[in-house]
């Protein structure tokens, strides 16, 4: 089994581009240009650098000493909450404005949902001088002020997508349409592995050096580089596909990727497509989704603002319809209480889609000498209203 | 031959008619077709309405997004057209975005619009190499005819490709701006309806997006055989009412 | 010129500790037993494990592109922020905790501010599974509320101080009655070098890792390990005091320790110590404080809640005195306009402290091939609120 | 001798007050050492208020940041001072945090203190080897004591040297806690009391922090020479005004 995308842009059944004719010059190029781009020294010397020296890497992996009692097994955490801008996503924009600039583009735009990818996507654009334009729903603008307020500050023009459920979907949206209207000035900046091909390689491309490092950080500490477990969760599944991606061909290590119940799979109120989803067409790629038996697309729910996404990336659509990763959905209330656990046991208040892979620990069974690498995706400092909320803190 | 076919082998320039399938109400789609015909329209797409139709408008996706609300979805739609082919003589055909058909399943979907006397399909977001590969044999076993896009940033290289394989027509994207229609085309567009023109594709053309009035009409007529009008329309109806479509019509030309 | 503290504690006329008799049993054990522990091969590879895999250290030293372009210079940001809860605190309260731990206290109480010391002290002691008690004062509670929700979620108790004029220097005040109430069993973690002997000496040594790190990233970056120009900021100074501990006898650095103007240093409102300031007693240390003339601590005011102390550390009295450093007082406007500046230039935006040190650079005449190296001594995050009021973002 | 020495020397135990001067009214000083001595009250401790006082509880406390409030500072306190020697034959101490007396200068301070009949001082926050490497020259100039504090936590070994360098009496703090007066003393606050008693220190010890009712008057005094209220007492004139003075001191004894 091959886990990497094939020449047509499929992962097995799922991938491809669905796209209006207007983009596939756009994408064309992109498919044509961006292996050879990423993979030039010179490129990779820059993107190298500024993952060091801007980003903050490579990030600890992390032996949580009390949650490894409690869980009775060695449990490491990616540090990815310690990167610039509080979570992975910034591994994918930094290579992204590098391949824009050598791409000659002018003008980036972005969709963002809970504002992770949104504030990434301002700081690089911040950093190479490039005008930015963020589309984030009409509702996730008042739901999330302060990362509003953190692309602003960056020098961000964001601009309120009031169509359709005016939130994480519908700015996709309007991000694919002002890339329609804009095709030779403007690169678009997709947050996830999620989209058309080649979007899905390249990002997970530029979230493996979450994996790459883990690697060797891992021969320093357990004198093997392979773990029993990985797990992440799920929204696109961006920081899921930098996690397993050195370990794809790697059978011994087991993949449990967490997605979002929401109020529970069966309550109508969920964002769980793993048991939700059925295979179909969205934002240009063939994937699982939550749609309606007409095809039309549902508006998912989580309490987590990343992790309510209709669809996950083909990669794991493939993944789990080739049994490589297990599935599981965890509901909101069993997020939010791993979250309390694990700000209480390690100091680490974690972002509550990265709440959810913890919440997964109970209803696993590790053995003493399993050793299990959870990416911690982003700290929970975007959250902390949700949190005050839900917990009367 | 197909009703299409004959239509663009008709003398003079075509008038299309782009609208959303159950809007302004669910019922209205049987007689707006009707109505559309009565005004001398050449030919109708009608649009199966999609939650997240991405090639498309504000205009276009409120539309949608209000048809589905009133409870369109694509067996409503072919209960309606079940027995209109009697009544309506010019072409029509079914624009949707690729999730909705994928949904129903591709070969029923063709069998049924075959049934029902469709005589071709716009499917924006369907690639041509995908549609090539697993779906050609079908759309033909149906007669139906898939129509392709072009649009200004398309190589020529690509053009005479899709112009080898297409039947029917080629809707041609006016311009790379989706956001409705406008009142005049800048000398870029003009610069690419003459170039596509020089190209002289064996395929008729005929020019989308941004088509709204007697004015950009004349001029996009003037590079192809005719002109689609989708958001300029929805919007009159919007406004005045399904009651106003001959005389919007005749305010085309 | 000797600018380590002396064997009473003092550096040149300041130090000291003017404590009550209850508390010097404390100090005094402190005194006696830290140097040994901190000096310890095991405290040292504990300490330094956190650091690396906890706190995610070395922090990078950035090369900032866009603002040496715009100051005509080499400016190099050491990216404190990047630190687990986003400030340079926290260099301070793993050392302390392991601190604590080796002394056999089971309960940690601290001081804070804005909050940033409270939550790295309530991280460290989740961490460690130990009782923590935050002062806080009762307007700083309302101020901070994210702050507040962060600390409570970490698990610890969150203590209003409701005398005086409830903010940090009440805080202090309580936080040091608690130590007195419970001296066998506390421990108390205060948040910068200031406080009675040993605690300013503690401190620094602990914020010492930020300047050992510079030197050996400054020779890979520059071939020299000193650079022309350190800037900090100050408030009790502990990010200054780091920034400057490996380069204080070096006197071809020069050192510019920014101050808090506020509204001006004549308004009435304002925070510039070295300038409003005269030597005497706060919080145990005999340092420059603000004060009337009856020696009556004066409340000090900067839209920064991490700089409105009335008094600086003794070892930047000292530096101050001796003419080793330079003190510039910068006005909360100009702060405010250097951290959008650094933000829409390097895509980071700055913690309003942070800022102070920016805004100092238009003041500065620097040359092409000065190396400035400036402590970033915290995000943004925190103060997001303040720049949305402040800009109408 | 000093009037301090002398009062330890007589017999009986001994009731010494605590109060914050200016509180509760800026002109309150003077009356309530009148009263005090009244009433029959061995000792006075006048306070000379700190904005942060950080070894005394609330109660102190609040008293303080009223009296600076009312108008009280170093100057003041000495000019409603200046004649009372005349009028009061008990000793007079004052109590402050170290900060005023350094604004003031420690050599002026004590001048004044002199010259206006001061005994002693108790500066909290004023360490030993501080007060005597750069102090206490000064303190003898002018005849004044400066008292020391002992505390639960001090070591015999610390005692001892504080025994051995003390003036007057040995301030015994009862306990660990500065949170105001307590109805009664645990078990480890009388072991504390009767391991101090017997070290035979050659000073007098009087016993503060805690003490506030006849019991605990009662016990504190079996372990010392006499004992300091000062919470207690603040919040006595708080409650019930600066006339309720002598019940409240008769009800101590
Ligand atoms: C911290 C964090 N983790 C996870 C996600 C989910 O995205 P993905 O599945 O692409 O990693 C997000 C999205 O915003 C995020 O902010
Ligand atoms: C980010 C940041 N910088 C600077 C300071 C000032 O403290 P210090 O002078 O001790 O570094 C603070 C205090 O809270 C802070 O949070």
């Amino acid at each position: 089994m091959k886990y990497t995308v094939d020449k047509k842009g499929f992962y097995g059944n799922y991938g491809g581009a669905f796209v209006p004719e207007m983009l596939f010059p756009n994408l064309d190029e992109l498919e044509k240009k961006y292996k050879k781009i990423i993979n030039d020294i010179d490129f990779q010397e820059d993107y190298n650098n500024l993952l060091k020296d801007y980003v903050g890497r490579p990030t600890p992996l992390y032996f949580a000493e009390r949650m490894s009692e409690k869980y009775k097994s060695k449990i490491y955490l990616k540090r990815e909450d310690l990167c610039h801008t509080g979570a992975h996503k910034i591994n994918n924009t930094v290579g992204q404005i590098l391949l824009a600039k050598r791409l000659g583009k002018k003008r980036i735009i972005a969709e963002t949902g809970a504002g992770q990818h949104g504030v990434a996507t301002a700081t690089v654009c911040a950093l190479a001088g490039i005008e930015c334009v963020i589309y984030m729903g009409a509702i996730d603008i008042k739901r999330q002020a302060p990362n509003v307020a953190r692309m602003k500050m960056l020098g961000a023009s964001v601009v309120a997508a009031e169509s359709g459920s005016k939130t994480l979907k519908d700015a996709t949206n309007e991000a694919i349409r002002d890339w329609i209207n804009n095709p030779v000035t403007t690169h678009y900046i997709i947050g996830s592995v999620v989209g058309p091909h080649p979007y899905p390689d390249m990002v997970a491309k530029f979230q493996s050096i979450v994996s790459k490092e883990i690697k060797s950080q891992l021969i320093e500490k357990e004198g093997t580089d392979s773990p029993d477990y990985l797990i992440a969760n799920i929204g696109g599944g961006s920081n899921a596909a930098g996690l397993y991606y050195h370990y794809l061909e790697d059978k011994k290590v087991k993949i449990i990727s967490v997605e979002a119940a929401g109020e529970g799979v069966e309550s109508g109120k969920s964002a769980a497509t793993s048991v939700l989803g059925k295979t179909g067409i969205i934002h240009g790629s063939k994937t699982l989704l939550m749609q309606t038996k007409d095809g039309q697309i549902v508006e998912p729910y989580s309490i987590s603002a990343g992790l309510d996404y209709p669809g996950v990336g083909p990669l794991h659509a493939h993944l789990l319809k080739s049994k490589r990763a297990e599935f599981m959905s965890i509901t909101d209330s069993d997020a939010m209480l791993a979250g309390l656990e694990v700000s209480k046991l390690e100091g680490i208040i974690p972002a509550i889609e990265t709440a959810h892979a913890f919440a997964a620990f109970k209803y696993l069974d590790f053995k003493p000498n399993d050793i299990i690498v959870v990416n911690f995706s982003g700290r929970g400092d975007k959250d902390l209203n949700t949190y005050i909320d839900y917990f009367n803190l | 031959m197909n009703r299409i076919d004959k239509k663009l082998k008709e003398e003079g320039k075509l008038l299309s008619i782009y609208f959303t399938a159950g809007y302004p109400n669910l019922d209205d789609t049987v007689d707006i077709i009707f109505k559309l015909q009565e005004s001398g329209v050449d030919m109708i797409e009608i649009g199966l309405p999609f939650s997240d139709p991405l090639a498309d408008g504000p205009t276009i996706q409120d539309s949608s997004t209000k048809a589905i609300k009133n409870g369109m979805n694509t067996n409503f739609l072919f209960n309606q057209l079940k027995r209109i082919r009697d009544k309506v003589s010019i072409p029509l055909i079914i624009m949707g975005y690729f999730n909705p058909i994928l949904q129903y399943g591709v070969e029923d979907f063709c069998k049924k619009c075959n049934k029902i006397g469709i005589d071709g399909l716009i499917i924006p977001d369907l690639p041509i190499d995908y549609y090539e590969a697993n779906y050609k044999s079908i759309f033909e076993e149906n007669q139906l005819y898939n129509m392709f896009l072009i649009a200004p940033q398309t190589s020529d290289k690509r053009i005479k490709k899709i112009d080898s394989i297409s039947n029917g027509f080629i809707y041609m994207v006016s311009s790379s701006s989706i956001t409705g229609s406008k009142n005049s085309f800048s000398p870029e567009q003009i610069n690419y309806f003459e170039r596509i023109e020089k190209m002289n594709l064996k395929t008729p053309r005929i020019i989308g997006f941004g088509v709204g009035n007697k004015e950009t009409f004349n001029t996009v007529v003037k590079y192809s055989k005719g002109a689609i009008i989708g958001s300029a329309f929805i919007k009159n109806i919007t406004e005045n009412g399904v009651e106003s479509i001959a005389s919007y019509i005749d305010s085309i030309r």
